[in-house]
């Protein structure tokens, strides 16, 4: 049978964010040269001074979006490309810089800039599927290379690629891990978590802070038992949400109902 | 004829099973909590650990009575074993005329099972049937099962979220064992009583420093068994049960319990006999060489009833309507058994407690009691 | 005539930024580092945190050097909360951050830098014709990367670091199992400085300042007092009274000045003038054999510096795993107090300060992170200054290349400071 | 524990395509060589597992002769990314094969009765083995009668053959459309209209339907008010298929396995769980 015929072209496209979820694709070093056997890298800043013009086959964004200029581009991106996957919370969720949304982003830049005029900023950051169309979304803070690795080979022969999304408990389970929760009394996202880490926390005897985000199907309501019988505080589980897929909605609830709890309570002693 | 080993003597068996070239795996405390790892010798067992296991809790608490086998079973099975959680089916490489085919053998290995309760020696039944004995055996699972020695253990405490009295399939071991031993934890005088299940149970013990029971010894082990059955955590009626669950679909309970589930998936992957799997073709960057993997799913998961369109199971309640219909129910129509062995391990690891038994008593109930 | 050199995109550095040079015939009349990466307000969203959660939230202001970020976190707030993680503890931290050294310096040298010398625009077109030097980087970066892996759980955004320790610490087996390709990551990496250093440095030399962290016994990775080769020696907490942070509207990451004196030069070159006597043997010998010692002043040869860093980070890892016995607790307790507490670290890049205020709850009320790169943007610029009437006379291509290549000598890694950068260089009359 | 030699279930068999047809747009036939394997026998409504290189498998019904075991045929929705790159495939490529798998329609049950093929859409495939048995053998039924109902004249599957039925005499063939252009001259609404036109005796019918749930559904309960006893009423059913042999657990249905107990279920045994929302 005939082997792949043309090498497709690939392209990574960053937006505001750590750097970190394009940078998996370098931590591929056995697999860095196959890559650039299989694919033409048509763009990649952060490794090469190259850049071929578009269309591109596969792009890979990074990063959320928070100036009106990224919001332009990332448009750009989305017409040049074939497919388009998001990698990363940022680029998912709006990432942990998405913390903004819910607060004043002058008093932010007040606190970090002396000249907060200078700064040119969107009040909020968000996903890239606010923005456009995305074929496949690549979760984690940061993703996982492996997953990033079989993605990419999914999609050079046209598979669909299989990214389970399913809670992280059903991955720790099948490491034989001992559940933290449960044995430790570790409060745990896990249950509500996107699958794809491998279940990395819990291995490593700490409760998952949810950096994949929200799984398919999040009861958190339901998980709030299991955490505050764990001894974590409303509080505790608020700020956990609200961090690095703070602005997934599933979080984002999640929060709010923590929040209004706590206020009801303050109400009540006040 | 029954005969008695001295505790001190254990180590003993574990070396007589290694002389034979088998794998022993048993109880082994690790993270907290008791699992199955290699056993090396007889120091590896917990010794002097219990489990108090309840909804959504296990703690391990170590106790006086220096007993190698006080817990109950743990959040490992030997599903893991012999079902194991992943492996590769086949590779397939591509070339001119086509592509051909390269399977993946299991492992051959002997392999001793030290420490398997009741319950567990159902479960393993259960999983043969389905993966032998049905029209299409899986030829990998039905290797790993081919040379086992089975050691159970008769257990002397009944979990907290233990039922095995109510679906008849514990605490005592009456078959599927080369060696059952019971384990005799008196003041001075730690002992245990084997029954021998096999030629091979019989070779093994005739290797081990044993001598014949005597009758008192028998009725202790004996009474060991009913004190345990009379000290289940939780019960469940199993009478009619298929059918109330069956009858049941839109019982107002299946909302109830979706509100708690959390399809998180643990109580199906804890499960000795859960069974389902997921598979996954991968290829190589080159699109050379693929490969197909199988792993353990749950029906919790959406993807699991995903059909062109969507998913057939979208919401928790179908999920966790599914899970128990099946297990309780569908199971009996499929294989002839329940799917249920009442470890209780889906009551003990399901991060918020949801319990099969009660859930089950709900959903058998007229609505108005439910 | 005008002429403009403009590179909009600086390739081959981590984040975003651009690069302006203007001239005046042949004068330069401005140069201006754009760092244009969107802002990403860490400081600010630090609030109102628990003091646990820090070294996680703040391992996400860069992909590239999450472990210096979380080193610098834990040590002040340590600090702050009055305990202090010793013996074996220390050790794996220092293990972890080697890991992130080699890793880091191994992407900048074999990835980005080293194509700049030999003229390829990528590792990629590099491995062509240098196959082999591509494929030992690699495995050294990878070398580095299995530590943190090992260690911190995953390469990037490490779970496993702690205040106090750790949440697990690994087996004698786990680190153990590392040995193998740390041994041959050291052999080739002093292969790999044998090559680099026949490369061709481009002669320019500066009076820089050089301000490293410096410990009385260790090449500096977790602690030490600042110093300088212009007399700074201070402790810690005095960082803000010697040091100022200026913000310029081209940029949203800000300009680092020592008070009073202007510019100056952190990172694995401003290390290695400061602390040669105090690298192991290993890699003293190493660069000694290549001729390359202290006092150094050619910014290129910061590449050299970063490969002796590289040995050095091996040297130390083998040595580590070789002495390691798992402690009896992954971390040591901690009560939260209201407190300040200064931490500095040495990220591959160069030193990175934290502070952090905390109250009763342990929860931050004030936080603030000076990355290495904004220590470094002025000295860039500086760079570029002087370099400029050099540029002015070579072709455009070239003199772009040429502008880039004196950037990256800085691994200006601008997702810290904040992202790519893009260089322009324009010219009016 | 005695271990069976029985050849690997889980392992696709490359088996050549010889001819690849275009039935319409996204709908394609193959037609593989199984001359190699001494032919592939099967009964109608059983399926195979499909693997195109890499691409991840799909259950896909047998749709050719079950009369003609020499002959392996498929016909197949390009809907997703596997039946999509079965598309890409032609003349000369290789397929990965597994089956055939799964329960038959009651065509020996049914001799000696009338027979009523009542497809939808793509439905039609896996009731061609029916139709072609039912033409061979046509002395052994009462009336014969195919209703086909699809979206527009532009999806009607097999045309040219349904032609051919359509002019013999012994084969009542309807076919509507849900929509068409003035030049369409036949029927248009849903399948269900046809059966009351049918000429079949109520009383002695077996019908065998395929299509979507609902439809069949209807066509269910209009065979019931039409007095066809629903213990001879037969349908399919889809679920998500993996291991095509019962042991994944993803195709359950009630407490059956859709790949082994289905896909072909007496309507009695399944009409209370197909009101049930989500089983
Ligand atoms: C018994 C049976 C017989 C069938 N016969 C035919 C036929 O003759 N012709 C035809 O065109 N189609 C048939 N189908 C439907 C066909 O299997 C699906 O359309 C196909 O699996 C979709 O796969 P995909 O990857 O192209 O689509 P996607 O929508 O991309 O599917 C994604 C994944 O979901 C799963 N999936 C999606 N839909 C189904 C499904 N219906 N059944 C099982 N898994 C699914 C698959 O595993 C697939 O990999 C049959 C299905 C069954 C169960
Ligand atoms: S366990 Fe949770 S927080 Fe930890 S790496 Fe995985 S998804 Fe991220
Ligand atoms: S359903 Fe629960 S109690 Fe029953 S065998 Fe499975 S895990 Fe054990
Ligand atoms: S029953 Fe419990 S363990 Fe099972 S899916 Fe629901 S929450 Fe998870």
């Amino acid at each position: 049978m005939p082997t792949r015929k043309k090498r497709p072209k690939l392209a990574v496209f960053k937006f505001a964010s750590c750097d970190g979820c394009q940078l998996s694709l370098l931590d591929c070093e056995d697999e860095l040269l196959l890559l650039a056997d299989a694919v033409r890298i048509a763009s990649f800043a952060e490794a090469s001074s190259r850049v071929l013009r578009g269309p591109y086959d596969i792009s890979l964004v990074e990063g959320s979006i928070t100036t009106p200029h990224d919001a332009e581009r990332i448009r750009e991106v989305r017409a040049q490309s074939r497919v388009l996957v998001t990698i990363g919370a940022c680029a998912t969720s709006g990432g942990v810089q998405a913390l903004r949304n819910f607060r004043d982003v002058k008093e932010f830049a007040r606190v970090v800039y002396a000249r907060p005029e200078y700064i040119d900023t969107l009040a909020t950051s968000t996903p890239i599927a606010d923005h456009v169309k995305v074929d496949y979304e690549l979760r984690g803070c940061p993703i996982d290379k492996r997953q990033l690795l079989a993605v990419l080979s999914a999609l050079l022969s046209g598979r669909t690629p299989s990214i389970a999304s399913h809670s992280v408990c059903m991955q720790c389970k099948l490491r034989g891990n001992v559940c933290v929760m449960v044995a430790h009394g570790t409060p745990c996202l896990g249950p509500v978590t996107h699958a794809g880490c491998g279940a990395l926390c819990p291995t490593y005897h700490r409760g998952c802070y949810g950096c994949f985000g929200p799984a398919e199907t999040t009861n958190t309501g339901g998980l709030e038992w299991a955490l505050v019988a764990a001894g974590a505080s409303q509080e505790d589980i608020a700020r956990t949400y609200a961090t690095f897929n703070t602005a997934a909605p599933p979080f984002r609830r999640a929060q709010e109902e923590q929040l209004v709890q706590i206020r009801l309570k303050e109400g009540r002693r006040g | 004829m029954p005969v008695v080993l001295a505790a001190a003597d254990l180590d003993a068996l574990v070396q007589a099973l290694a002389g034979r070239g088998y794998r022993v795996l048993g109880p082994v405390a690790r993270d907290g909590a008791i699992v199955i790892d290699d056993v090396r010798r007889a120091a590896d067992l917990p010794i002097g650990l219990e489990d108090v296991q309840g909804p959504g809790r296990y703690r391990l608490e170590r106790r006086e009575h220096g007993a190698f086998f006080a817990f109950t079973v743990g959040p490992h099975s030997w599903k893991q074993t012999f079902h194991v959680p992943v492996e590769r089916l086949f590779q397939i490489r591509r070339h001119k005329e086509g592509f051909s085919v390269i399977p993946d053998e299991a492992p051959r290995q002997r392999i001793a099972l030290l420490g398997a309760r009741a319950c567990e020696i159902h479960a393993i039944a259960i999983q043969d049937r389905i993966l032998i004995h049905g029209e299409h055996p899986d030829p990998r699972y039905a290797a790993r099962r081919s040379d086992v020695f089975v050691v159970a253990v008769n257990c002397m405490r009944a979990g907290g979220t233990c039922f095995c009295a109510s679906m008849g399939t514990g605490p005592r071991a009456e078959r599927g064992f080369d060696l059952a031993l019971t384990e005799l934890v008196e003041p001075g005088d730690h002992r245990f009583l084997v029954e021998i299940g096999s030629d091979d149970g019989a070779a093994v013990a005739a290797e081990l420093p044993v001598r014949p029971a005597n009758p008192e010894e028998i009725g202790a082990a004996a009474s060991v068994s009913e004190r345990t059955a009379a000290a289940m955590g939780r019960r469940l009626d199993t009478s009619g049960l298929k059918e109330r669950l069956q009858k049941n679909l839109e019982h107002p309970r299946w909302d109830d319990v979706a509100t708690r589930c959390l399809a998180c998936g643990n109580c199906t992957m804890v499960c000795p006999t859960c069974f389902c799997t997921e598979f996954e073709d991968t290829t190589d960057l080159a699109g050379e060489t693929a490969e197909r993997t199988k792993r353990w799913e749950s029906c919790f998961t959406l993807g699991f009833s995903h059909v062109h369109g969507g998913s057939v199971r979208s919401s928790i309640k179908a999920r966790y309507r599914q899970w128990l219909t099946h297990k309780l129910a569908g199971w009996h129509d499929q294989f002839g058994t329940s799917g249920c062995v009442g470890c209780g391990r889906c009551i003990t690891w399901c991060p918020v407690g949801i319990d099969i038994t009660e859930e089950a008593a709900a959903v058998g109930l007229p609505e108005k009691d439910g | 005539m005008a002429r403009t050199i403009k590179v909009d995109y600086l390739a081959r550095v981590e984040g975003e930024g651009a690069l302006t040079i203007r001239f005046k015939g042949d004068k330069p009349s401005a140069v201006e580092l754009r760092i244009f990466e969107p802002p990403r307000f860490f400081e600010a969203f630090l609030r109102g945190r628990a003091y646990q959660e820090v070294p996680d939230i703040v391992a996400r202001i860069c992909g590239i050097c999450p472990v210096a970020y979380q080193m610098s976190a834990c040590h002040a707030i340590e600090d702050a909360l009055g305990i202090r993680t010793d013996g074996t503890l220390r050790a794996l931290r220092r293990l972890l951050y080697c890991g992130e050294w080699i890793e880091s310096h191994g992407l900048h040298v074999f990835m980005l830098h080293a194509p700049d010398f030999l003229g390829y625009e990528d590792a990629i077109a590099m491995a062509k014709d240098h196959r082999e030097w591509v494929v030992r980087g690699l495995g050294i970066k990878k070398a580095g990367n299995a530590i943190v892996a090992a260690l911190g759980g995953r390469e990037i955004h490490p779970i496993n670091v702690k205040v106090g320790g750790f949440y697990r610490v690994p087996t004698r087996a786990e680190l153990s199992a590392l040995l193998p390709a740390l041994e041959t990551a050291l052999g080739d990496a002093e292969m790999c400085l044998a090559w680099a250093a026949r490369f061709d440095f481009p002669a320019f030399e500066r009076d820089y300042e050089y301000v490293a962290l410096r410990h009385a016994d260790e090449y500096p990775f977790c602690e030490g007092r600042i110093v300088s080769n212009k007399g700074l020696d201070i402790d810690l907490h005095a960082y803000e009274e010697h040091f100022a942070e200026l913000q310029v509207p081209h940029s949203t990451a800000l300009h680092s000045v020592v008070r009073g004196r202007g510019d100056y030069q952190c990172g694995p070159l401003a290390r290695f003038n400061l602390n040669f006597d105090r690298l192991g043997e290993r890699a003293r010998d190493a660069a000694e054999r290549v001729e390359f010692v202290p006092p150094c002043h050619n910014t290129y040869k910061s590449l050299l510096a970063r490969m002796v860093e590289i040995i050095q980070a091996l040297d130390e890892a083998i040595r580590i795993i070789h002495g390691y016995a798992p402690p009896d607790a992954p971390a040591i307790a901690a009560a939260p107090r209201r407190a300040t507490g200064y931490g500095c670290t040495e990220a591959p890049r160069g030193m990175l300060w934290h502070k952090y205020t905390l109250d009763e709850a342990g929860l931050v009320e004030d936080a603030r992170i000076v990355p290495p790169t904004s220590q470094n943007q002025k000295c860039i610029e500086q760079d570029l200054w002087q370099l400029a009437p050099t540029l002015a006379a070579m072709p455009h291509a070239a003199a772009t290349r040429r502008a880039e290549q004196a950037v990256r000598n800085f691994d200006p890694c601008i997702s810290c400071s904040t992202h790519f950068l893009r260089l322009a260089i324009e010219r009016e009359d | 524990m005695n271990v069976s030699s029985a050849p690997d279930p889980m392992l696709p068999e490359p088996l050549r395509i010889t001819r690849a047809k275009r039935e319409m747009h996204g709908v394609f036939t193959f037609e593989l060589d199984v001359s190699a394997r001494g032919g592939f026998p099967f009964l109608p409504g059983q399926f195979n597992m499909l693997y195109p290189f890499g691409a991840g498998e799909s259950a896909i019904s047998i749709s050719g002769d079950p009369h003609q075991p020499d002959r392996l045929e498929h016909t197949i929705r390009a809907v997703g990314a596997v039946t999509r790159a079965l598309e890409r495939l032609g003349r000369g490529d290789v397929v990965g094969v597994r089956g055939p798998f799964g329960s038959a329609w009651p065509i020996r049950e049914a001799e000696g009765s009338d027979l009523v093929v009542i497809a939808g859409g793509i439905g039609l495939a896996p009731l061609r083995p029916v139709v072609y048995h039912a033409l061979r053998r046509r002395e052994a039924f009462g009336k014969v009668a195919l209703l086909y109902g699809t979206r527009t004249p532009d999806d009607i599957l097999y045309r040219k053959e349904i032609e051919r039925w359509r002019g013999r005499l012994d084969v009542e063939v309807e076919v509507t459309v849900d929509t068409a252009g003035s030049d369409w001259r036949g029927n248009t609404g849903v399948v269900t209209k046809l059966i009351s036109r049918a000429a079949f005796d109520p009383g002695r019918a077996f019908a065998m339907i395929c299509g979507p749930e609902i439809m069949m559904r209807f066509c269910a309960r209009e065979l019931e008010r039409l007095g066809v006893s629903l213990d001879r009423i037969w349908i399919t059913m889809e679920r998500n298929m993996r291991c095509g042999i019962g042991l994944c657990g993803h195709c359950q249905f009630g407490p059956s396995f859709v790949c082994k107990d289905g896909p072909v279920y007496r309507y009695d045994r399944v009409q209370d769980l197909l009101l049930v929302r989500e089983v």
